[in-house]
């Protein structure tokens, strides 16, 4: 009888849109009345400002939002359903403790214009957190403002181009190596500058004679990432941090990686001069399936004098009392605002409870364990066909994270990378990020980070192992798969080609 | 080992062994030994869950919030109420937890949400492409002029004194990066100074920059101002407060190529200001320009119906330094809530809660203006949010509110010098007649006590 | 390809319990140090009293715990799933907004035992609940206690026992119609009567006849709950309380039907002496899998000296203040306590939030609206295969529910009606109530309640005459139905003749 | 149509045409004309969500919680902390929502559930048969009363004075109803009086029924006390605090066939009383007269393993007058809640706290001891609850106590008149050192204020 699965449930059931489930008339919501003496609109706004027709939002009561959106998220793929070794992104537990302390009302309904004198627990918590963030990265000087790791990129790019105008100087080139982070090189885009590449070496760190061929007084700064995006750590760090100092330049750091060294080793002590961190990467705030995040920076002292405006500062009090806290709006030199308000504060709330709870011993025991389990998943995945057909790109101790070759397992078995990941998903995994770094052919960038079990490391080599074998077997059950997902591969082309970006709706 | 850890003793004998090392420490010595920290951090030891808790609760007690201060402040967050389904959608792991939806064959829920939450966007700006969001609202505008400079290959923005100061910072903070000049135009009675603005715009304008209603609440007539715009091929750059997108024309009647702001108050709580996120729409002509994610409807091999992330090739992961725009994680899950609020407000409801808050701001406005000591700063007319001038230290008086348990608004002095006398008041469906009713009482009598120079805390 | 998949992937996923997760040495709770000096133990307590060996929890970390919940929790069928048209046990939306209210500090971290004075917000809580409900009983007097309606009826009997002993009489017998819900019999029989049952009428009311024949002065009470269990009230209730009232005895009201009647009939105004409400199915409580509720009861005047203690009772103040509220436990007729404490307060909240939403209004077009569903149910069951191989058992327009007979299902295609509810699984819908009542053959009990949409319904019509036609082609599909569950169907009867209850454990 | 309902005009018109009536109303014909209401309730009209919850948040607000005065009080519910992780699976809409497993091909999370808690259960009271859990505590004893005298056939509890108020006055409630006969043997320096209990039980005694730790704090010694029921054939009741589990011997070890008791400790929040839960754990010989739930462990037709509701035939539904109980929704979501804290303490944070837990309590009791107006009411040893005396009226030194943000415990007087002076007082993890030491000073404070015949609010 199980002929009578042909179709899992959920690909049984078409995705249906809550317009298409929308019907005149229905509502949710039931509004308090105004209370107060109504005038005609038209007489409170002109009625050429008005609008006709209200926006054709859904008509749809409470019961029937909640069971469409309950259905939608079983149609995603989580942290909390199983293993999530996206490479670069960090996929650790995000602890249920941060949600509830960030929902307290006293920090959920606090207006950012509160006046500082009644928001001291806010600005508090803050400086608090500055400080952490400041000893972890080694500098001294932090600010919360950049919303994510590209904001503080454009931060720290702005920050180099102010530091430097400053000095009468006018750059115009930022180094990064060819394995960088996409964001990277728009960043510097954005902020004005030419990106010029750097190779990298045998061992996968930068290749120093390219390095010093490049680097001259036009270049404004180099962006690294330390481990970098091979998961490897440049050991020629200081000689490059000397290099860059030398010629003036400030040398940036891609926090994004900083999983591999809490407690073990320092940006700022590696000679960097700007860090920014990935608050929900390395600091558990739930990534939201694409945010909110935060990406402070931290910088040394002959950048401070630039960040961003206002900065959470503290002041010891002159009649005794205890310290206050407050924002300080009277930065001269500073580049200004990079967005409205503070920040995200709710996501500083989640990793400050993250790093009181983890303290300066769980902070370096969680790298630790990071590191551990990449090299041991990295261990188990050298071993039998994936040692065979998915090479490790750089064979060295790995730090957090490492990058597989599909190369051989392309030309032996005729199995893209892409194909290998889709059939990941039909064991219950989510792929390792593909085809990046793109120095490396077919690559596969694995980061099982710290928080999860020997277990399911065992599991995903014995998948891949698996899947590798059925492939000698027969190559099309991994090219056509997934099977068992809510669809299955899908036409991206014809989505850029043909964009249909929002549901046409009638009257 | 911590709570969020599971390497036991045994696990890691095992597991060194397979990597073939003697311990952990062999690891991290491909860190060079002088780069190594060789001490613990100095930061306190852990604690456990019920420790940190109260110690962020006994942060949290020092703050006053809107359930303990009725909040009038605005200023481009306001204090709505967020139904408790947002919460309880939004805390799910299935949305909670996952990263940017780059596996689409297993994304479909947080794929389709940016579809729905994109079609509730375009319907409110009336403009045909919204994108699934970005960070916030002053960086969108940011991003705005990131994109004019690329439509039309200029560097000069003509922006209204209207827009938020947050913006208006933002935009010239960022413009610094990429090389653009800035001319902003005066505000007369608390509108856009339509002559000036057609002054300042030329044949190397990129975009026409301007917010409605805008922060003085005044809701300006886009269509009129924007024709400056239009006749010098400049791009119509629209900042408006969703909310209001009820019952006022939507910047795509009004001939915006984009429209962008804050989303805030959709179904996202005031958490000191973020996180929030941005919407951005524009036409047609810019979605290869857009920055961003947008999610994109196509089939999977058996013709079932899904969604992707379309257009990726504007995108930094592709294309790098030639990206759009470098944004990667942005606001996903605040856009989610954005959506269920306005799946649960509805398209009779969100209309209600714009006549709603239409009429109290009038009811505000006429109750404030009669009390002694406070006049209107303009009568242009306002939506939601309208600003007076005070007989008396706003500081003060505000300090004087707030003890009778009252944020009676954001004063202007800092951002617009011209009106150190200036407050802003914000309405939302919070804020009852009663509580309207108090703030006059409690404005008229700090007016009074201050002119009688009574000592503050005396009343 | 899609030979790929024999089983779903929730079947492919074998139970495993959370004992079989752990591994020694694992950990997710940290606790705070003790902080004062500390004794060794048998100096506190002696030896003799401890025990040698922890008991053998999991041992498990934090992010694995939330994963094997989250993943179990996904092998439930729930309401906001979809269709639940479980006969008797309303299964109507539970809002949120109740959960978040029941979850302010002030209601979910105060202590039972909190002097009253420094209770007032509860009491005053409890107190207008127990208005509310009065005045929708059509009966004064409330008590919060019982915590279910099984509770509640035990209570009910109990009162009824303490109003007889006060006249001096001793009553034997309890009778109970023949559709009655178990709880009934079950209750009469704790509270040490004898159950007598009284048979039903054509029309599917109580037949009076029999009735008659068996009220006499042994009789303490008679149970009803009108609609009764088949969906249908009893218009002679009048006549049947006269009986009952002219022996002595009590009527008292099962009121898990009273989603059919709120604001358009009262059990008081029927007659009735005492009822009990299930919180968690007229007003919106969550079921839970299995509770929490509350079965309050509402009785008359005559009853009233016997309620169980503490009761919550308002207080005008002499001096002129408000009034205050106050726990009553100075009641010499009271049965006493039914429990520990003043009964499930956070049930209490989510009721009282809800009856504040909707307002008498709401309440009212929510047994409107539950009616009209029921009876648009039943005429579209009226129709097609359905009407002919599963018949409506008494044909009038019912209230808030139905029962239909499987009978000429069974004998036309061999199809049980256990086999029909089976079958509606793989069509995604919870099934209705089988086999009960008794009275109905191969019954099926439908109660789709107010809060679904008329798509709902029809779907729900749609797969049942689908399910109907395809057993005309072949019964065996449904016979061995379901195919798409986590699991499907389960050898109960081993699990009755050989029981295992819990999980072997090794050291 | 409310929020809740979705039947439009439209579908309202077709509904009735279906039905062949003209009118909802027709539908309410079938109750008789003098039995319809006719009026609407005289119940306040609806209100919007946000009005909602600000009028229960200020009902809340006027009570003082534990997050606003420190709870030293106790007496069968404990102010212990509840991991986030509990709210955030129990809020899941998939353990929220759904009934009782009825169906179990789709219950299997709920009943796995059931199945893993009843494991815990077991293993924390040392008896191999659990049930999934009944109401709360004491109505669980009562419910012991009656399996026992199923099992016995006898009609007489012997119940020692140590068992929780609460509960011995729910058994003497449902004793009125199936009819039996309590003695109550009374207590000796806070411990059952062994001889009198001897004397007591005899042949007609159909249970004894101990509490340990009892409700003045103090560890039994349940096996010498239970061997009197043992020689008459009696059933041994043990009530107990679950919490204490980890570092107490275990009833099932000291030779109870019942143990049983308020859950509320484990991973239920204090909500004023409820919702929490009841364990109820016995010997393999009674688990066909269990009252409630249980699951248990089976395969399905294709040899996958599952997990049904066992042992039916027990249950009303089924059995209906001679059911071994009336009881029929229970308390799953709290037994979960339950499931999930222990899981989460883990086999060694569980002992832990135990631990914990007695180290405080000695400290506290040392502490109290130590202050003037203040002696102990007894010297028993004992677990995570103590009584003292006070010299001083308790009521006044509470309110006292209160006003400096101290609950400092329950008050014994009510239910042990002969200890109208004694106070109990309880310690959870939440309650630390320095609490204590503030319980101490304030005592001493208001005691001597007491004495001094201070007027209260003038400290
Ligand atoms: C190496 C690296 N750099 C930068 C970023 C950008 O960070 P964000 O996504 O927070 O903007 C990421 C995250 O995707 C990253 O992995
Ligand atoms: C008709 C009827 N009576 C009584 C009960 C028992 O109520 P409870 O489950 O709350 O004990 C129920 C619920 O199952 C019922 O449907």
């Amino acid at each position: 009888m199980s002929s009578a699965i042909t179709e899992t449930p959920m690909q049984r059931e078409r995705a249906k849109t809550i317009y298409e489930k929308s019907k005149p008339g229905r509502r949710a919501a039931v509004l308090p009345g105004a209370g107060v003496p109504e005038h005609p609109l038209e007489e409170l706004i002109p009625a050429n400002l008005l609008r006709d027709e209200p926006p054709r939002l859904p008509e749809i009561a409470e019961p029937e939002i909640v069971r469409h959106y309950n259905r939608l998220s079983r149609r995603n793929f989580d942290l909390d359903s199983g293993f999530y070794p996206l490479g670069s992104c960090t996929m650790k537990h995000n602890p249920r403790l941060n949600e509830r302390v960030a929902a307290l009302p006293g920090h959920a309904r606090l207006h950012p214009a509160q006046d500082p004198k009644r928001a001291q627990g806010a600005l508090e918590l803050m400086w608090l957190l500055q400080q952490s963030l400041g000893e972890i990265c080694g500098l001294p000087h932090v600010s919360l403002q950049p919303s994510a790791g590209s904001h503080g990129e454009l931060a720290g790019l702005l920050l180099t181009r102010a530091y430097h105008a400053d000095r009468g100087e006018q750059r115009t080139k930022v180094l990064a190596p060819d394995t960088s982070h996409g964001t990277n090189p728009a960043s510097v885009t954005m902020a004005g500058y030419e990106v010029v590449k750097v190779a990298t070496n045998a061992r996968g760190g930068v290749e120093m004679a390219d390095l010093r061929a490049k680097v001259n007084d036009e270049v404004a700064c180099l962006m690294l990432t330390n481990p970098n995006t091979l998961g490897l750590f440049d050991e020629n760090i200081a000689e490059i941090a000397a290099l860059i100092h030398e010629v003036g330049g400030t040398l940036y750091y891609d926090g994004a990686n900083l999983n591999a060294v809490m407690g073990h080793s320092r940006p700022g002590d590696m000679g960097f001069d700007i860090v920014h961190v990935n608050l929900h990467k390395s600091f558990s705030q739930p990534h939201g399936g694409g945010g909110p995040g935060a990406g402070p920076i931290a910088v040394s002292d002959r950048i401070e004098p630039y960040l961003p405006r206002p900065q959470v500062v503290r002041r010891e009090s002159d009649n005794g009392g205890g310290p206050s806290f407050d924002l300080d709006f009277d930065r001269p030199k500073s580049i200004g605002r990079l967005r409205g308000f503070q920040g995200n504060f709710g996501v500083f709330v989640r990793s400050y409870a993250y790093i009181l709870s983890l303290g300066a011993d769980g902070l370096a025991e969680a790298s630790e364990t990071a590191v551990l389990n990449a090299n041991y998943l990295k261990a188990r995945l050298g071993e039998g066909r994936a040692g065979e057909r998915l090479p490790i790109a750089f064979e060295r101790h790995c730090m957090h994270e490492f990058v597989l070759s599909g190369k051989p397992m392309k030309k032996q078995l005729g199995l893209a990378t892409l194909d290998l990941a889709k059939r990941l998903l039909d064991f219950g995994f989510h792929p390792p990020t593909v085809y990046f770094p793109l120095l490396v052919d077919e690559a596969l960038m694995v980061e099982p980070t710290e928080t999860e079990t020997k277990e399911s490391l065992d599991a995903f080599a014995d998948a891949i192992e698996q899947i590798l074998s059925e492939a000698e077997a027969d190559p099309e059950v991994a090219r056509q798969a997934p099977y068992t997902t809510p669809v299955r591969r899908l036409d991206e082309v014809r989505a850029t080609r043909r964009p249909v970006v929002r549901q046409p709706l009638g009257d | 080992m911590t709570r969020y850890t599971s390497a036991t003793v045994d696990d890691r004998a095992e597991m060194l062994e397979a990597i073939g090392v003697d311990s952990a420490a062999e690891l991290f010595e491909q860190i060079p030994e002088p780069l190594r920290l060789g001490r613990p951090l100095a930061l306190p030891d852990g604690l456990s869950e019920s420790e940190v808790f109260d110690r962020l609760a006994a942060l949290a007690a020092r703050n006053a919030d809107a359930e303990e201060q009725v909040c009038f402040v605005g200023a481009g967050m306001y204090d709505h109420y967020v139904p408790a389904i947002v919460d309880a959608i939004t805390q799910r792991s299935e949305f909670l937890t996952p990263y940017t939806p780059y596996q689409p064959e297993i994304s479909q829920g947080g794929l389709q949400v940016m579809f729905e939450f994109q079609t509730a966007m375009s319907e409110l700006t009336g403009l045909p492409v919204s994108n699934a969001g970005l960070y916030e609202g002053p960086s969108s505008v940011a991003s705005a002029g990131y994109l004019a400079m690329g439509a039309t290959k200029r560097r000069r923005f003509v922006v209204s004194r209207g827009v938020h100061p947050h913006s208006r910072e933002t935009l010239a903070t960022y413009s610094k990066g990429y090389g653009a000049e800035i001319v902003e135009v005066g505000l007369e009675g608390g509108l856009t100074d339509a002559a000036a603005l057609a002054a300042a715009v030329d044949g190397e304008t990129a975009a026409v920059i301007l917010q409605s209603p805008n922060f003085l609440g005044s809701v300006e007539d886009v269509e009129a101002l924007g024709a400056a715009a239009k006749e010098h091929g400049a791009l119509l750059v629209v900042a408006t407060d969703p909310m209001t997108l009820g019952i006022l024309k939507p910047p795509g009647e009004c001939g915006a190529d984009i429209a962008l702001g804050e989303g805030q108050p959709l179904g996202n709580r005031l958490d000191y200001g973020g996180p929030s996120f941005g919407f951005f729409c524009a036409t047609e002509e810019q979605i290869r320009r857009m920055p961003g994610r947008i999610a994109g409807e196509t089939e999977d091999v058996d013709g079932r119906r899904g969604f992707v992330l379309a257009l990726q090739t504007r995108e930094q992961h592709i294309r790098r330094e030639k990206a759009t725009n470098n944004i990667c994680t942005a606001q996903a899950l605040n856009a989610l809530a954005a959506m269920v609020h306005l799946a649960w407000l509805g398209r009779q409801g969100f209309r209600e809660l714009g006549e709603l808050l239409a009429q109290r701001t009038a009811y505000a406005r006429e109750r404030l203006a009669a009390v002694n000591g406070v006049e209107l700063l303009h009568e242009a007319p306002v939506m939601r949010e309208f600003a007076v001038r005070l007989e008396a230290p706003v500081a003060a008086v505000l300090d004087r509110c707030a003890e009778r348990g009252i944020a009676a608004g954001y004063p202007l002095g800092h951002e617009y010098p011209e009106h150190s006398d200036g407050l802003l008041v914000a309405i939302t469906e919070r804020r009852s007649r009663e509580q309207i009713d108090d703030l006059a009482e409690a404005l008229g009598a700090a007016i009074a006590a201050e002119r009688t120079g009574e000592r503050v805390g005396a009343a």
